[in-house]
């Protein structure tokens, strides 16, 4: 079934238009990469999702009702999104920062309660961070701090999750095991994964399907197993240059050629 | 073995420090209570309080003045601190103090126009002040919604306004008005006072000064959201500007019901609020509470000076200064 | 005080001063507040005053003619209105807090008279080549001496020496008045805030002190008015309450408030405004020698019986202002 | 082809707001010349600019008030919106204003003591509030440096505390000052005016003023970098403090030099930053610069009108007010 | 020759100590990649070195010369640091936050002149940023941003180059762009350059010789050309668990054993 869907969406910031005509859909159960190039509109793409930037046209349902009707709360419910880069939080011990994530389930005038504590330090367990549960925040490595915010983006378990290259900061073990997560989590719970990443060996093999954006418009759109050798390259090879597929154990890995 | 050792020791030092300031408050609250101009001994306050024989005037004079002002002096300290603390985090600037968004000036202002226009009694004032201070803030908030840069600088711009335009019109009162009778009331007014703090107008004030405290602890979740930036924030789900607009109301009533019979009480509300910080190290909701506490025992120990130092009443606000501000040095050099 | 001699030849003269005093005096050196010489080459024509006090003994002093600029606010002086109605259009030099330097050196003024706390102004002025003389009259003998400096400037010593002599014997008649009765003990109420009150040092300390009460704050050392609590009001328990002129709050805001009831003032119903429909008689104006003797009467009633006072007041205002004042308004 | 064309017209928008702005300079300089209480027409100006006969009185006050008095307003102008927009980026505070770091209470203090120790004539007051200004923004550096925390809070905290105290005693003096003389004096000297400008005073402060704002000129490029945090800018080879230090040594000789001729002058030194740089709309030293233009634009204007306006001397800060809030409001609305 | 030696570096925040005898050297014309999983003290070490946070043992050698005895204005000149998280710069043109990187040069009375203006436009060239030169830094995207303090970085020109994961915000294009352009100059120019990175086949591409970091302490080093399968894979198994070595087309390749 279809959770998300995105017609013709035109947004941008002012008059300086970045996406145009972005139709697409997300299905229960998906998890899908978005790739393109730095400063092709992936994040414009996932703030007017989640109803941070307000699109110029265009519609985008959720559960087949119009997203742009909903207040903060109600999308937040339906919508998680995981920012490119968290604002600086001072002097908060991590699994508060974990804990703000159970907000949209919280009316205005209540607090987190133990139950919510539970699932936060259950939360911090399953990326393996519980033992900086009660340290400061600010006083975490970059890559922690990432694997925190992921955490804080899962509490939320809304129906759409959308990542801002959740993996940025990570260490090439604690991507693989954030991005099984994320994938195993999507399947299970019949949620709907929309997740920007750079480097296309990550979305080949975690993700459903990827979308291509390229210059605010959807360049090529494709599962990820049904396709085959020539069409990966052609497609990698109009973006990302001389590269070459190899297929590894049933997998397909893109590797550069060197000029 | 020895960091679970180690965190246990932190925490009962962490404890050790809440006891100390829970302990003073208690003793400050005392303090306060035995202090005063008129002849109240210690076996007239225990008869009091165990419902004893005392004599009247004794009795009058302990309900109608010395509890009040003992009441209004703590409330004042920490609404004054937990506001100040409420816009230092919501709007991320450690500069940030009750009158931000222009609730003082308010006050300031139509208590102004009461003592030159309605040539008021404290009632009027009082209630004048209180009318300004709202209506200050609300002016304000109103600016933000037709600003084009939504957001916090937006709040701070508008309060700067409103407040300066309200101060604007102030000098220009303080200008036109008689230099022996209003000018002096005005200027009175500006420097705070507990002098001529009675029950009956603590009783009226009391129910605002909670239905705003009650709202900023039910908001407590909120407002640490807050401090994140706008984006984040909406994303986690929090109505970002109703949300900052219900705790600016509330920090309202808060500052607008104690400042609307006390006057301006300067500083507490900015210095208290650091001093809790660094005192807990963190910046959680647990930190408004305290920098509440440690306004309250400022002020009161402030307060208490001033009953006894000398036959008049020096303002508050200079001892408040010479307490607070040392105080203030020495934990920087310490955290 | 001492006259010159080129000086008493005016003052000789007075009758007919309309006629003759142009240019007859020769030098006068008078030496101010400030403790600076001023010489008068001639008699100053034009004079400006930045200051209430001085602006009514120009009036006093009969020189109302003379005057081209006032300080800021006439219209808020009721004694203008009465008695030299024409300053309500003068123009105005500003205020103690922004003294209008171009606008007073555009009167071309030949004496400015200004009070001490505008130090600034006189020296500005004093490059100018204006003649100015400051003034303080916070009490009875700096008013005195006030009067001396403007009075020998503007050759008026003579009805200068009349306010004087006024002053001393009334202060005379007073003191002995209440002889070595027991005092009563006062308690007087401020402006702005009926808690604030003057202390020790101020001239309505002096001013109940002359009129035979006792000021039961004149243990407070301040310099101002100083706030007190409502514990220490009853703690003193006055027994006349004074409400000094066109204060704030009213007579009834006090005899009503609940936490005063044990006050004896409160209890003999012993609550008095002092009037204000002239000029404010508790600051050390020329006829503020009024204010004590109103506060005496209220004081003694039985020896100054208050329609005697109002014959004075009458009296008083009839010689050095030249106006009939209305009775009904020397209320108590 | 459509882009180029759309950013020259950009260029040329933004050189016209520029002119526009240097042309209302221009006027207002003349304008303030032109006006004052004493008449002198417009053909002794032109007569005095050339050299030709004027009246000796007219020639006076013209030298020694009329033409001091505009050098003054626009120095005053200048001077305090740099010094506010420079702390506004080196605190990266909205709220930061030219007293951040207590020069202001500071010289106010300076005041208050010659008034009240030295009943001091206005060369007293003024030298006094000078060193007033500085030794205040020396005690709080000085602070820092015992800080734990390094960084920007510790300048705002020891503002805060220097400040605080320095209002403290303030208040203490006011308390004990004789009311006709001191109390008076030292009220006025706080509301700040230009009615006792003279051309001797002026020529005194001018020599500092231009060695603050010529350091602060040669130092723009280190402010800019001072608005990254202090880690970068470390890296970017920047002596994080001492810098710091030079251009609050700068700032605080700009602005020592004005108010101890003026006295306090609120807000201007706030407001006109934010305006800055709403017109600019970039975070460089440019706007910098234009918030002076600004501050002097507003502050001559405003000072013709209290010059003309009432017969007597309105404050300088209402009129600054009334004409800064609602501009800055109304450019609220539009970017 | 040797143009930066560490000694026995012990270094931490407070009583937290993150690394512990930490001795390396850098040669000229090098780049030494620096591995290790997040939080184990890379950020810090980069840190160390360019003298932000003060050791608490051991020392450290710019060209034989101590570099804690040096000012933050010569220690700028002789190494420059590219942090992994920038401050936020409001309002700036990007042309003006490439300059910046010149100011180890600048007397503290002096300004960018015309010709280090050219030179950042140049510098905006390479990186293919120059159409970008006169806009605002914060409207572009988090991986344009980095491009940007990737030329300010460079702009500096020091002898020792740091980079705290100068690519984790880059496409797959830019990555290797960036990669290429340090590689080249530390070559060209002689310099020395230390990067942290994720991808450990960036690492074997572009580096001389690798570093890998763990618990704070060096685990192993060694050059990225005289290595061997057999080495490589033992040492890469150790940090990342089940993964495989495979060579393509003259380089080794690391891809990941699925479970
Ligand atoms: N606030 C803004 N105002 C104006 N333009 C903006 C703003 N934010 C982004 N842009 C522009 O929008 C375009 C797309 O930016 P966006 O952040 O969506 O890119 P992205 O695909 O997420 O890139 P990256 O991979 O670098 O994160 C960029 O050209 C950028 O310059
Ligand atoms: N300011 C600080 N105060 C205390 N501890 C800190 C501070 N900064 C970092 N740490 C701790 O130091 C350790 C190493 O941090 P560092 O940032 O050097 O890691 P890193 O190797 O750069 O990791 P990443 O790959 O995530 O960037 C972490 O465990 C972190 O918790
Ligand atoms: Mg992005
Ligand atoms: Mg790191």
């Amino acid at each position: 079934m279809e959770i998300l869907r995105m017609e013709n969406i035109k947004a941008g910031y002012g008059d300086n238009i970045i996406l145009e005509d972005i139709s697409f859909s997300l299905r229960e159960g998906e998890l899908v990469a978005l790739l393109g190039l730095n400063g092709t509109g992936k994040t414009t793409l996932l703030k007017t999702i989640s109803g941070l930037l307000k699109p110029i046209s265009g519609k985008c349902y959720i559960n087949e009702k119009n997203s742009f009707d909903l207040n903060e709360k109600e999308r937040a419910r339906h919508i998680s999104f995981m920012p490119q880069r968290n604002s600086i939080i001072y002097n908060t011990r991590v699994i508060d920062v974990v804990l703000m994530g159970i907000t949209p389930y919280l009316g205005i005038f209540s607090s987190p309660n133990k139950i919510h504590k539970k699932l936060a330090y259950d939360m911090l367990e399953k990326m393996g961070m519980e033992r900086y549960a009660y340290e400061n925040f600010l006083h975490l490595s970059e890559g922690q701090k990432q694997l925190i915010i992921i955490c804080r983006s899962l509490m939320q378990n809304a129906e759409i999750m959308l990542f801002d290259e959740p993996d940025s900061a990570l260490d090439y073990n604690n991507r693989h095991m954030v991005l099984t997560r994320i994938s195993e989590l999507i399947k299970t719970e019949r949620r709907g994964g929309l997740i920007t990443l750079h480097d296309p060996n990550y979305a080949l093999n975690y993700c459903d399907r990827i979308i291509f954006l390229e210059d605010g418009r959807i360049l090529a759109e494709f599962d990820t197993r049904d396709v085959d050798n020539v069409f990966l390259k052609k497609i990698f090879t109009r973006i990302y240059g001389k590269i070459d597929i190899i297929r590894h154990r049933e997998k397909y890995v893109m590797v550069r050629l060197n000029a | 073995m020895k960091n679970v050792d180690a965190s246990r020791n932190i925490q009962d030092k962490e404890l050790g420090k809440y006891v100390i300031i829970l302990g003073l408050f208690v003793l400050v609250i005392f303090l306060s209570i035995v202090t005063g101009k008129y002849p109240i001994t210690l076996d007239d306050i225990f008869n009091i309080a165990t419902g004893g024989e005392v004599n009247d005037m004794v009795k009058t004079v302990f309900y109608t003045l010395r509890l009040p002002r003992t009441i209004m002096v703590i409330v004042a300290g920490m609404g004054l601190s937990v506001s100040g603390s409420i816009y230092q985090i919501i709007f991320k600037n450690p500069l940030a103090s009750p009158d931000i968004i222009g609730v003082a000036s308010g006050a300031n202002l139509g208590a102004a126009i009461a003592i030159v226009f309605f040539s008021g009694g404290t009632l009027t004032i009082a209630m004048n002040a209180f009318i300004g201070g709202i209506a200050a803030v609300f002016i304000a908030l109103g600016l933000t919604k037709i600003a084009k840069e939504k957001g916090v600088v937006a709040f701070v711009l508008s309060g700067l306004v409103i407040g300066s335009i309200a101060q604007g019109i102030i000098m220009m009162m303080k200008y036109v008005a008689d230099p022996e009778k209003e000018l002096a009331a005005m200027e009175f007014w500006a420097m705070g006072s507990f002098a001529s703090v009675t029950s009956s107008k603590v009783m009226t004030m009391l129910p605002l000064f909670f239905i705003g405290i009650i709202g900023i602890i039910l908001l407590r979740w909120q407002i640490n959201i807050l401090s994140l930036n706008d984006e984040e924030a909406k994303s986690l789900g929090v109505k970002v500007e109703s949300t900052r607009w219900a705790v600016i109301i509330c920090s309202t009533l808060i500052v607008a019901s104690i400042i609307c019979l006390t006057g301006l009480i300067s500083f507490i509300g900015l210095i208290a609020p650091h001093i809790a910080r660094m005192i807990r190290r963190r910046n959680d909701f647990a930190a408004v509470i305290l920098s509440g506490f440690i306004g309250a025992i400022i002020l009161t120990v402030a307060d208490c000076l001033v009953r006894s130092i000398s036959v008049s009443e020096l303002p508050i606000s200079i001892l408040t200064t010479f307490i607070g501000a040392p105080y203030l040095a020495y934990l920087m050099s310490r955290y | 005080s001492t006259n010159n001699v080129g000086n008493n030849s005016v003052g000789d003269n007075e009758e007919s001063k309309n006629e003759q005093e142009v240019n007859e005096i020769t030098e006068i050196k008078i030496t101010d507040h400030l403790g600076r010489e001023v010489v008068f080459k001639e008699k100053p024509k034009r004079i400006v005053s930045g200051y209430y006090i001085t602006t009514s003994l120009l009036i006093a002093l009969g020189l109302e003619d003379n005057v081209v600029g006032i300080e800021v606010g006439a219209d808020k002086r009721p004694i203008y209105l009465l008695a030299a109605p024409q300053f309500i259009d003068l123009p105005n030099v500003g205020s103690a807090k922004n003294f209008d330097l171009e606008g007073c050196a555009a009167l071309e003024p030949d004496l400015v008279v200004l009070p001490i706390r505008l130090r600034e102004a006189v020296e500005n002025l004093e490059k100018l080549g204006i003649n100015v003389i400051a003034v303080n009259p916070e009490n009875m003998d700096l008013l005195k001496e006030t009067i001396d400096m403007v009075s020998k400037a503007t050759g008026t010593e003579d009805r200068g020496e009349r306010l004087k002599s006024y002053y001393d014997s009334k202060l005379a008649e007073m003191k002995e008045m209440v002889g070595d009765s027991e005092k009563k003990r006062v308690y007087m109420g401020g402006n702005s805030d009926f808690l604030s009150t003057p202390s020790k040092n101020m001239f309505q300390n002096y001013m109940i002190e002359d009129a035979g009460g006792f000021n039961v704050t004149s243990d407070i050392d301040d310099t101002y008015w100083a706030v007190i609590s409502y514990e220490q009001l009853l703690n003193y328990n006055p027994d006349v309450i004074i409400i000094v002129p066109s204060a704030v709050y009213s007579k009834e805001d006090i005899l009503n408030d609940e936490k005063l009831k044990s006050i004896t003032a409160i209890k003999n119903g012993d609550v008095y405004t002092m009037p204000d429909a002239f000029e404010a008689w508790d600051s050390p104006v020329p006829s503020s020698i009024l204010g004590t003797m109103w506060l005496s009467s209220i004081l003694n009633e039985d020896k100054y019986p208050y329609d005697k006072f109002k014959d004075e007041a009458v009296e008083f205002y009839k010689e050095f202002y030249d106006i009939e004042i209305n009775k009904e308004e020397l209320t108590k």
